[in-house]
């Protein structure tokens, strides 16, 4: 009798069976698989809330056997906010893009952080609008072509990207914030302990937990999927550094945390 | 003929929208009212795209066609999903290059044509939509052939090998349109 | 003998998984699938290492990996 | 319960929380600021939640967050910032989603002041957001009318899965007169018995509140479901109330909230003098009591209607479209902050009649 | 000049740049992204200005602050961008402001779909935002109207310094149709000669633009006088199109936009079959054409009104307040990106002549 | 003869002779002041915009002798942009509270800065809603007392204050940001420092310039204006450093600035 | 009686409100409709500060009340603006401490009181509003004193000290509203 | 020799000036202005040094402060 097959990698449970509608190789997916491998790997998808933004993402709710709620175009913290207040019991989470988030959503996510809502917010910054068609974001690199830059993203006029991570770490509330990318398998397996780390501050009862992934937009970057992947490694890892911006997990003041 | 109406459907990026686009500039051209009117929506992912173009010598009303006279369909998802919808007595134009089924309407003139292997032989693949068009006009004779053929000049004048391996993809489809049309008119 | 089986169903053929396999033993196929695309194959099953790389790196969530007996765990996933 | 003197902004706090509207998000806004001042005492007491949002913006988005849960979920505001929340609303009601909304009406538009108006009638009952979605609407004139009518908002909130507005003003907000509430806090249901809520998918198969329909024939059908509860409503839920309107009133007038109140004054002070007025107040803005209105001004013995509005005019709109040209319909307002005196309404009707 | 092809969303841009609209701020939303996308190109060519904005709330107080220079300034969004855009709007109208809205209306309520609709009527025409201000609003049914249409709007929205909106649908702005323009760019005043912009005080005395008055008095005066600017406009700027009104006609249609033009196949199909069906549809939906609707209506031969919308029906309470119950008043619509066919249509009109 | 009377201190030309409607001791005047004398001293007065903020100085318009417009609450700088976008040669400032700036126009206030408009905002925080009847505001600090955290500001629940000089300074864009105080005559002086050379940098077409200004209010606060100096020195300060945190007027890339 | 209007005018921070809404406490507890309305807005800042009571035996319709039927005034500028609106026969209280002129209308009672000095006798100048509403309830006997004593005691129960102040101030108001009541009556 | 003037058409009684004056010699009046507030006064101008710190701190811009001949300038402003 041969020995029993074993998985030793599967499509996490808390995956529905529906193929995306995303471009191939876009890293959405990837990203998405992070999140649902999290859910399962904590046995929480019963308790678990998410909140789709506007945008390529918007449709996430049919890849995941979780509760959704599906937020307007920059919302998604003002509504995890709300439904975390009134039933604090519920793992929530948002997944934003950098239009959602950086540029319509910038009000709610500085004060969902401010507050320290107990929410995790996954925040993928592929540094164009994809779904409405490539557009120019907050986050788009100097130079960078898009439709609404078809010269690149002019500084004189646009000004240099957001560094969301940045810009949160000088709030004093938020538990956890980090930058990861995906464009790799072994950025994968970092953006995956992040992400689970945040998780994991959240269910702990630690405040505000955000991570944020460089994405990939093969098809509104005009790139194969592989030229994307290094696209982004050769241009955005310079302006976006990796790392952990603020972790608080092992302080202690008054507040539970500084 | 107060109004024709043509549906061309397809994948994206079989040229789909640039012969509809071609076929109205040269409506326009010749003094005709012409509306294009592409599909856009949720459709356009991965699906199956089309547009539909109005030649009318009246104001145009409706630019929602149901039922048009003409159909060009690039592939297979496009036949069963359009391919009921000509108008009786109508025309359905195949690209039987891909498309390795037909119609089994008899009420109206049906055209298989390889367009693929036609528009390769030509120079390039990328011509299919203009072998597909080319047999359209000579089938029908909506618009002058010569003026689609200005027309193409206008708006790729400057890129030359393209413009002949067009042209050719044109010529080679309407030869095949306008025998069809002789053939039914005798027929 | 570890070993990965690539759903056809979910592939879109980005290739993604073919740079990431440190073997090399991925390529894509001369088919297409009902969706349009050219999918992701194994040519070289033998040669599988079990290191996850290809399924880590999947967009589409298209790669199962499956090991007969011992699993080397090569790093923490 | 005894009946206690209280402002109609703390009123309006108290009625909530005996509703079981224990959830409570809002930024502050005069002339309502003393709602989320009471509030964030209150709340805390019966286990509720107080959250001051950074915008209106917000607001509007923490309550579709907050109403997916299946609990009560409400705010207050006032005119600006209701503008700013006519985004979530619209998806509110698309979501079929209860929610409710207090609009303490200020003199509009732009900044304006902060004196009492009922210049957002429009905004309200026609629904200021994008998409084919109605509020249901109630307008108090007391303070005691305030509490009944924001307990009842919730009731049918989540009678109908649907955003309602409670639209008062800066008198109703600012005033105390004697309320009575009900003894004890309205018991709530579980959203655990519930079929729609967001509440963790535990034993059941997922729930995804959205309104997004890419298919247009699935959208279309979402649009005809909320069709469908707004014409429920006009047959369930319209309510006025008639006020001396006998079968010798030469001019029936119509007037909702604080301009209704004057609007009584007026006709106690005519009867008086010899000449009878009625009223018919709405107090349901929409569904309006359009069939109610026209039997009353169809009645042989009215002369005219009359609107009576603290606006430059936009009820009067729905009163012409239900009396249908069979009476002159006549329109007074005053706009801005300004509420118009018993006397000055009084002349107008006299100058109806044609007696001065 | 000669006629050009050109999708709707394009010659819209253009349309705008040869009114003298040099000064647009957007951000994008399907379906009308193509009109940032043409001007990004386009503006920097003739000296204009192109921001694009972090979110809609920034588009309409960027129009706002641009418009208190006097120039001619622009956004174009859809639906829900358009919600977002109220407060902004109430008070650009509050301050007495030209600017130019286009909404290029999507399915709805919330983020509903992305096919053409036409159920933001309400908001368009009765205001969305706070307080007492219309918007004057045009309804384009071709691209060439859209053209038109929209270099009116800048005119008129100078005339009265009021914002003034476009409303179109995703359908006029995705197809393409023959369009003309004027020559040349037109020469627009100069804000020095006007006696409202904030230019800089140099040499004169400083103004305010503002929309805040703590005086009810104030305020109130400001009120009416945008409510006289809204009577005149109903005096002069009602515009509507008459199609094959003839004295045998059995059905009036009322509809606007993209849904007349298929009431225009619908009435030419008719006639072939022997039935005859007239239009009237309206171009500016406020200032509606009542009257003249009335006029229509109650003529001798009219046996129903019918109006076709792509809403669950919303202009149909202006048709109806028009008709005065005199004739009955029927609503055919689809809603949610579905544009009804002509035969559909013809069957709701067969069925409302009792001939099927 | 008597040697003839020199001012050497006096009323700014740039100030009507209307008598403010702010309380007694409230710093709101000695910041509208600052702001006159920069626009006499410059000669700007006939070409300065200024754009009111929704807040206890929404009548600021009432007080200079500049062109002003009046915002919707939190969009002051989405107005200055637009103006100064289409009119260029105009000098713009913007003049908002905390809860204006911090609060509602998060967004507007960012992306202003991240876009690099040539504009001047000058942000006066004085740690409360002061116009609605003082309110807890995002700058408010932890236990301090308001209407709507009358217990204190519990930063469990509403987090830390945000502090907007150190947010804003993560952006590349602008070229300027400094924070200063106005509790006492010597930080008068440095604040009036700092807003002149806001406007320079504005004169000499820098992008934008930034400078908080903290300030007291007496009212809302419930103390004496000298309490409230104290106040603001005791508790404010520690917490919100005064300083510069960014300029770039020395700065010379491609764009002008770093 | 069916309906009473008074209203209460001053500075802010003249205990004002306070007096007004102790009197409205104290109607409803009798049994009565009462209604009790600030002047809010713009006003608030510096200028004066007012509310208006109504005592109704019936529902209260418009809380709008241009001219109630008692004024008490406890400032100049309250009197200037308030002074020529009660109604005729009505009753106006002017606070003499502060306000160095009188009405000179012949058709209402005016009755002037000392009240700062009054309240600064009686403990404190803060109960100077407690004189002024004595002296309205002594003046008309809308409510009884005895319950307006009631409900004093009710709403400040805790603050003993102040209490007394308060009494005294109240009663010394009370009796000169009562006395000016009876010589109106004789008078 | 230097010396203010208070305008008590600006002044609201705050104190700031009072405080600021390094030499002390600014009180407040008994009287009262038509606002209603106890308005600032110099109650011993010889003693006036010509610093502006009253002036630069009045939030009503209430004080002028000049001098006769000589100007000391003590810091720039
Ligand atoms: C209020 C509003 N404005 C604009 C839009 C249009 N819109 C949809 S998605 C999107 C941007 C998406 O970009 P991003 O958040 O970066 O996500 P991605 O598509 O790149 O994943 C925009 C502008 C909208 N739906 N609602
Ligand atoms: C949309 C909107 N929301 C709320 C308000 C009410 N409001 C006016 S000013 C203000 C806060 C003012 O505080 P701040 O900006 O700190 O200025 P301050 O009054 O302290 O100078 C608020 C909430 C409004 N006018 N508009
Ligand atoms: S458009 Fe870009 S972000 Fe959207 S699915 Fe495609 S690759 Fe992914
Ligand atoms: S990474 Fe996944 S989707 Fe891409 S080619 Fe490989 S199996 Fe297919
Ligand atoms: S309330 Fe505060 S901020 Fe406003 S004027 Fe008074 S002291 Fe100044
Ligand atoms: S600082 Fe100015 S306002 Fe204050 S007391 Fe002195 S002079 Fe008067």
């Amino acid at each position: 009798m041969p020995e029993a097959k074993l998985k030793i990698f599967e499509r996490p449970k808390s995956f529905t069976d529906v193929v995306t509608h995303y471009c191939p190789g876009c890293t959405h997916g990837i990203i998405h698989r992070l999140i649902a491998e999290t859910i399962d790997e904590y046995g929480i998808r019963g308790k678990t809330v998410g909140v789709a933004p506007v945008g390529c993402s918007v449709l996430i709710y049919n890849y995941f056997r979780t509760d959704f709620l599906e937020a307007p175009h920059g919302r998604a913290p003002a509504l995890a906010t709300g439904i975390k207040r009134v039933s604090p019991e519920l793992i929530v989470f948002t997944y934003q893009g950098d239009g959602d988030l950086a540029s319509i959503g910038m009000g709610e996510i500085v004060h969902a952080a401010n507050r320290g809502e107990k929410i995790t917010v996954v925040f993928v910054n592929n540094a164009i609008y994809g779904m409405t068609g490539g557009q120019m974001a907050p986050t788009t690199m100097p130079g960078q072509v898009t439709t609404t830059s078809p010269m690149g993203r002019d500084v004189s006029q646009a000004g240099y990207p957001i560094r969301m991570s940045e810009l949160l770490s000088t709030l004093r509330t938020p538990a956890y914030i980090e930058r990861v990318s995906v464009h790799n398998p072994h950025n994968v397996i970092r953006a995956k302990k992040a992400i689970k780390k945040a998780f994991k501050n959240q269910m702990e009862g630690k405040r505000f937990t955000f991570v944020e992934v460089l994405s990939t937009c093969p098809t509104n970057w005009g790139l194969t999927p592989d030229e994307a992947q290094n696209w982004l490694e050769d241009n955005m890892i310079a302006f976006y550094p990796l790392g952990v911006f603020k972790d608080t997990y092992y302080d202690n003041d008054e507040e539970g945390q500084k | 003929m107060s109004q024709y109406e043509v549906t061309f459907a397809g994948f994206g990026g079989q040229g789909i929208m640039t012969a509809g686009q071609l076929l109205a500039y040269t409506g326009m051209n010749a003094g005709k009212q012409v509306a294009w009117i592409p599909s856009y929506g949720p459709e356009m992912r991965g699906g199956t795209a089309y547009c539909t173009v109005v030649v009318s010598d009246e104001r145009i009303g409706s630019p929602i066609i149901n039922r048009p006279q003409g159909i060009c369909v690039f592939n297979r998802p496009s036949l069963d999903k359009f391919g009921p919808r000509v108008k009786p007595g109508g025309l359905l134009i195949i690209n039987s290059s891909l498309v390795d089924a037909t119609s089994d309407r008899d009420d109206i003139q049906v055209l298989e044509i390889p367009a693929n292997d036609i528009a390769q032989k030509a120079g390039s693949g990328k011509a299919t939509n203009m072998v597909v068009l080319g047999a359209f006009v000579g089938a029908t004779g909506i618009v002058e052939f010569d003026k689609l053929k200005e027309t193409l000049t206008e708006k790729m004048g400057r890129k030359k090998d393209l413009l002949q391996i067009n042209y050719k993809a044109l010529d080679e489809g309407y030869e095949l349109g306008r025998k069809a049309k002789e053939e039914k008119v005798k027929g | 003998m570890p070993g990965i089986t690539i759903d056809k169903n979910y592939c879109k053929g980005c290739e993604l998984c073919v740079k990431a396999c440190p073997q090399q033993i991925i390529s894509m196929s001369k088919e297409i699938t009902k969706r349009g695309y050219f999918y992701a194959m194994v040519h070289d099953p033998s040669r599988c290492i079990g290191c996850r790389l290809c399924a880590i790196t999947c967009p589409d969530a298209a790669i199962e990996v499956h090991s007969h007996g011992t699993r080397y765990v090569l790093f923490e996933y | 319960m005894a009946k206690i003197l209280m402002k109609g902004n703390e009123a309006i706090g108290e009625a909530a929380v005996r509703a079981g509207g224990l959830h409570y998000f809002a930024y502050p806004i005069t002339p309502q600021s003393e709602v989320g001042e009471y509030l964030v005492k209150r709340l805390p007491e019966v286990g509720g939640v107080f959250v001051q949002a950074e915008s209106e913006v917000a607001v509007g988005n923490m309550l579709f967050g907050a109403a997916a849960s299946g609990k009560r979920v409400f705010t207050t505001s006032s005119s600006p910032g209701i503008s700013l929340m006519q985004e979530a609303i619209s998806y509110i009601a698309g979501a079929h989603l209860p929610a409710v909304f207090i609009n303490i009406v200020r003199g509009g538009p732009g900044l304006g002041g902060i004196l009492p108006a009922q210049s957002d009638y429009f905004q309200a009952t026609k629904g200021g957001g994008h998409g084919d979605y109605r509020l249901l609407v109630l307008a108090p004139s007391t303070v005691q009318e305030a509490v009944d009518l924001v307990m009842l908002a919730f009731d049918l909130a989540h009678k109908y899965l649907n955003p309602v507005m409670v639209l008062g003003d800066g008198m109703i907000g600012q005033m105390m007169e004697a309320v009575e509430f009900p003894e004890s806090i309205k018991e709530t249901d579980d959203p655990m018995t519930m079929d729609w809520p967001a509440t963790g998918c535990e034993g059941r198969d997922p729930r995804i509140i959205k309104s997004l329909y890419l298919d247009p024939q699935a959208l279309e059908k979402n649009s005809f479901a909320l069709a469908d509860k707004y014409k429920k409503m006009k047959e369930e839920e319209v309510r006025y109330e008639l006020y001396k309107v006998k079968d010798d009133c030469q001019v029936l007038l119509i007037s909702y909230g604080t301009m209704a109140r004057i609007c009584q004054t007026v006709i106690d002070e005519m009867e008086e003098e010899g000449v009878s007025v009625g009223l018919l107040r709405p107090i349901t803005l929409f569904p309006f009591p359009e069939n109610e209105i026209r039997e009353q001004a169809w009645k042989e013995n009215i002369r005219a209607v009359l609107s009576v509005e603290m606006s430059t005019g936009q009820m009067v709109e729905d009163v012409d479209k239900a009396v249908q040209g069979r009476k002159p319909v006549e329109f007074y307002g005053r706009t801005g902050g300004i509420v118009p005196s018993p006397e000055e309404v009084k002349d107008y009707i006299l100058k109806i009649l044609g007696k001065k």
